[in-house]
């Protein structure tokens, strides 16, 4: 079936709950709106009050809860109604969540996944903007998918359920209606922890997610114009991270651009260049690069703002073409 | 043009105060009704309409005294922000981002108000984030026995937050000079209050932290100013704080990205129409020869012209431009 | 050995509950004097005394089906784990942190309790980090029509974070079968309740969650049975949770790094010894001719003894070893 | 003066509230005990309860309560206990302290000072050994400073003091008592946003903080027996970051080894590492190389896991081998 993200997402957690009776979903506004993005809709009518829970604004109880209910063998999805008031939880997801099962030897575990929609362009300004996944990719013990197509969307959620720690499940707003993609019918799972080749190319490789993915994929096919021939690679695992797929590109093509709309200092790209820096550093032939959102507090409500803050294509394009020619 | 010059140069008897305070819903109201149709005509992308909590803002905004105390307001609080001193055309600037915007030159989305001159305190978008630094302005009014009093508004919905609890302890345990003010329209969005809380009201906690709580009808600008009246001179003089919960409805959407259709019926929301502070209150007005037909058009038309020129003024005014996105992340260090 | 073996196999009257319960908290009590000697002999690096909360721990214990209710404790729990099944061998090597360890194999610190087996849910050091999970299980019991209860004890410091109040919010609106248990012994580590909160009882703050909140003598332990008793058969029967608020006292310092020397005078510590749950419950059972002092010696020798063994086993038992330091990151994914 | 870090911290913030009334302190245990690490000792009877707020168990409070008063123009400075615990006050620190310049355009400001103390190897486990740099340094709008002699705690208190500007100002426990060092009685300040160097050397560059620049002096001290001549960088500021003291100096050495205690994967390291790729590659003669703690979500209790998990000198001096040898 063509779908978009959004639909993906509604129709995997449906099928999930349909088939398990341990799934059940929490957050505000889930039940009867369906979700601020409707990414629930319809599931209350189908599994009721005490499978789709309207929680009170307490991002904090929400993961709080969710932990309690996953140790003792439920398997609960937190929604966390935009990704930056998850900041509220912080504690309860890192010294709680991705501790548990280390420090009780694995006694206690937590097979949550929290569900939340990030990142910019949709004129959210500085609280309805933000990428939160460098934050995160820095605790060990949770793990962080970012799909950015209806079929990953599909694979890495029925993954991030079956899960036995927890998950953080990003969803990029503007991807939400705006990507559609065909999603087969039948059980798949895409792992946890590989990345994809979207497109081959043998000068430089483009390490993107999410809306990135996208910006950047358009970014390859102006510079395949100009005869740059850009490999186009999508995380999609943040946590852990598939370096065998990355370094291999590197390999190949010898010079890696790293896109994320999120900020620059300590975004992800920061672990991938380092990373490169580290274990591919001889087969670079030019310094790594990066293409991020500037280092501000957050994106601005105006529009002009908003856009200079932004990453798109032609940004990337302008920063591929120097790496190419360096 | 503001909402002061239409206000009464000093308010001495209850007259000119229900006057002043039906000035302060009314232009609060046709800002709001102005914002929803621009947001329909593609000006602007983020509306919050304050209808259903007009009367709350009015009554506690008379009860403080803006030249010194603070406001940390929630974010359906216009009317009292117009008290406080935002022109029609602040407001609108703030609502389409523009350079103007006293809160912050378009960088916030409308509804996180903030004027340093006018001791309005910064909000964010995370609901009740601004609760403890309401308590930390207070305690500064207390360390340096200023005799300040600091108002925080809130939604039923933030009172679920930590925050709030540990916002409430504190300013208990040292008496700080604060007024919480519980804005319980009865919904989070779409949460109604059945699963925000097992209880009634949410004045119940104070007696949990130590001061008093008090429920008022919000819908009643003079039963709001009474006990704002009460709690902000029981601040002043250095009992502590009192945590008021105004029962208020809210008329419109929670944003104009919200569908208020899937949550709750069309019947609910004529038959609190029937209270709404707008009508009521000027039926009362009009009861007490306080407002007649000619006054009225009067009023309606000035408030029509300060909002008129507000949405020119703010349609016009400049974008924020890129330069300026770079610019306070930091400050200077001398 | 454990207090397994020297518990009635079966409690039927208020006799055998009243020396089971002194069994408890004299285990409890011996095993806490071993362990700071242990620590003053250089053994370990972090003791948590527990004297003056065994009442407490021994008094809800019993009143809870230790096979099928869950534990989230408080970390001064030591006589209600001993109950649930915890052994003595099992808290030594908790607090040296061995290989044995049930908690995490040495990786926590001591009083950082948990034992699945046990339904004892793991504490982290994060001070009312655990009041939000224990929620998530009583929440689960309810899912799945369970009839367990969740009992979640913590101090009268965590009581200040907002976790409490977004889980006791969330436990009263969904009418979660869970027992709150604030153990308050007037102290977060140096800070008195008078700078804690503003008012004198903890349990106060129930009503503003719509369920009962009531104060016991925590050093008494037929007292908090009792309340405990009524509460857990509240939550059993689905009517939803209760607040207990036992009022207790530390007889030690914080932890073995304090010195409490610094914020409380020895006269206060001598003074509270006389209301030592050691102490009175002792006199009352030889009052009623459940002790004397042929028994007694007897009881204290079979503790000496389960404490000496234990202490041998854990300083005897192996370390965490470095490669086992890097496993439980993650689980299998299958 | 000879004195110890926390000696030289408690004076300073003797000083510093003796000079300026708008300087108070709130924290837990802060007053009559004086902190856990004694910190604030005698402070209390000297400035008394209102300067020196011994507050409830609430991390959100102290820092919300912080923000509030240092918007009105006080100049606080919040004591987190231990800096595990400062994760209940993420939200405030970065959606709140960390945006309210640049969201108000700079109409509302907050001069706040964050003291926290952090690190292991004291047998603290998992939750009082922590490394939480790497997290806060992702929020622009911040700043964070981690002084490793007794000299920089004291100019880099007063600094953080006189800055317009939410600052951490984070204390490694075990330096506390273990390092000690001449201290000015005359004011002088360590501007934010300078690193030192503090051993000179040319045949690699090791970039390090807190406690692990003292293991890397000794490193150093170690491989200078072995004719490897390694240069120390005490970064002390950790965002900002002072990349041209960074640069500069692979530029001479030509080899760059991080150094922190905290986990690899997003610590500091990460950023340091892909900014030398990005701004510094054509100087390099070998890879970069991070000598960091595991990526495990905790340090410990036990004390093999602890030595375990924790860099030292050896560790570090066997990197550096390795690197002088590539
Ligand atoms: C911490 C946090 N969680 C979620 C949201 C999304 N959100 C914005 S407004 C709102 C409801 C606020 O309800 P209430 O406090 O009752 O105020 P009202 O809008 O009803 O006046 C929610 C959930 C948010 N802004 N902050
Ligand atoms: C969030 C957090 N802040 C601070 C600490 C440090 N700390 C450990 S125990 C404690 C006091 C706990 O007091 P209370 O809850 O009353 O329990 P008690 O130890 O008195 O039984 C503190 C402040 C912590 N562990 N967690
Ligand atoms: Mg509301
Ligand atoms: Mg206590």
């Amino acid at each position: 079936m063509h779908k978009s993200i959004i639909e993906t997402i509604r129709d995997t957690l449906r099928s999930e709950m349909a088939r398990d009776e341990r799934v059940f979903i929490l957050g505000e506004d889930v039940g009867v709106l369906g979700g601020v993005f409707r990414a629930t809709d319809g599931l209350y009518n189908v599994f009721g009050a005490e499978r789709v829970i309207d929680t009170p604004i307490s991002e904090l109880a929400i993961i709080g809860v969710a932990i309690g209910a996953a140790g003792v063998g439920l398997r609960p999805i937190a929604e966390i109604e935009f990704a930056d008031f998850i900041h509220s939880a912080f504690d309860q997801i890192v010294s709680e969540a991705a501790k548990l099962r280390y420090r009780t030897n694995g006694d206690w575990t937590c097979p949550l996944v929290i569900r939340t929609p990030y990142g910019g362009g949709i004129h959210g300004a500085i609280y309805h903007s933000q990428s939160i996944e460098a934050t995160f990719a820095h605790f060990p013990g949770i793990k962080i998918v970012a799909p950015s197509t209806p079929y990953d969307a599909k694979g890495l959620l029925r993954a991030a359920i079956a899960d036995p720690d927890p998950v953080l499940y990003l969803e990029h707003k503007k991807t939400y209606r705006a990507i559609k993609g065909e999603v087969p019918d039948e059980d798949y799972i895409v792992p946890i922890g590989k990345a994809q080749v979207k497109r081959a190319g043998s000068d430089l490789s483009i390490f993107a997610y999410g809306m990135m993915l996208h910006e950047s994929l358009a970014a390859a096919e102006t510079l395949a114009h100009e005869d740059i021939s850009a490999e186009v690679i999508d995380l999609r695992s943040l946590l852990p991270m598939d370096w065998e797929t990355i370094f291999e590109s590197v390999r190949k093509t010898n010079r890696a651009l790293i896109v994320h709309e999120d900020t620059c200092t300590m975004g992800l790209g920061a672990e991938i260049g380092a990373r490169i820096a580290e274990q591919a550093f001889l087969d670079l032939d030019a310094p790594i690069m990066r293409v991020t959102g500037p280092d501000l507090p957050g994106v601005p409500f105006n529009e002009i703002g908003e856009q200079t803050f932004m990453v798109n294509a032609q940004k990337i394009a302008d920063a591929a073409r120097r790496l190419a020619a360096f | 043009m503001n909402l002061q010059t239409f206000l009464s140069p000093s308010i001495t008897d209850i007259e000119t105060l229900e006057l002043d305070m039906y000035r302060a819903m009314l232009l609060a109201r046709r800002l709001d009704e102005r914002m929803w149709a621009l947001n329909r005509q593609g000006h602007g992308h983020f509306a919050v309409p304050c209808a259903g909590h007009e009367a709350t803002g009015a009554g506690f905004a008379f009860a403080l005294d803006t030249t010194r105390d603070y406001l940390v307001p929630h974010h359906r609080d216009v009317s009292a922000l117009l008290v406080w001193g935002l022109t029609p055309r602040d407001i609108l600037c703030h609502y389409l981002g523009k350079a103007p915007d006293p809160a912050g030159a378009g960088r916030q989305m409308y509804a996180h108000w903030g004027s340093r001159r006018l001791r309005i305190y910064s909000l964010s978008s995370v609901m009740s984030g601004h609760v403890s630094h309401a308590v930390g302005i207070a305690l500064a009014a207390k360390y340096r026995r200023e005799e300040n009093v600091t108002w925080c508004g809130f939604g039923d919905g933030s009172s679920s937050k930590g925050d709030v609890h540990e916002s409430m302890n504190f300013a208990a345990i040292h008496k700080l000079p604060i007024v919480f003010c519980c804005e319980n329209n009865q919904l989070a969005i779409s949460v109604p209050q059945s699963k925000q809380m097992a209880v009634e009201n949410v004045a119940d906690r104070a007696a949990g932290y130590g001061f008093p709580g008090v429920v008022v009808d919000g819908m009643n600008p003079l039963a709001v100013h009474e006990c704002a009246r009460v709690a902000v001179e029981r601040a002043r003089r250095g009992d502590g704080p009192t945590l008021i919960e105004a029962k208020v409805y809210r008329y419109m959407p929670h944003t104009s990205n919200d569908d208020d259709t899937r949550y709750r019926t069309r019947e609910e929301v004529e038959r609190a129409r029937e209270r709404d502070p707008l009508k009521t209150f000027r039926a009362q007005l009009y009861a007490e020869q306080l407002l007649d037909e000619k006054s009225e058009t009067a009023l309606e038309s000035q408030v029509r012209t300060a909002v008129d020129d507000a949405a020119d003024f703010a349609l016009n005014a400049p974008e924020l431009n890129a330069a300026d996105t770079f610019k306070q992340v930091y400050g200077v260090v001398r």
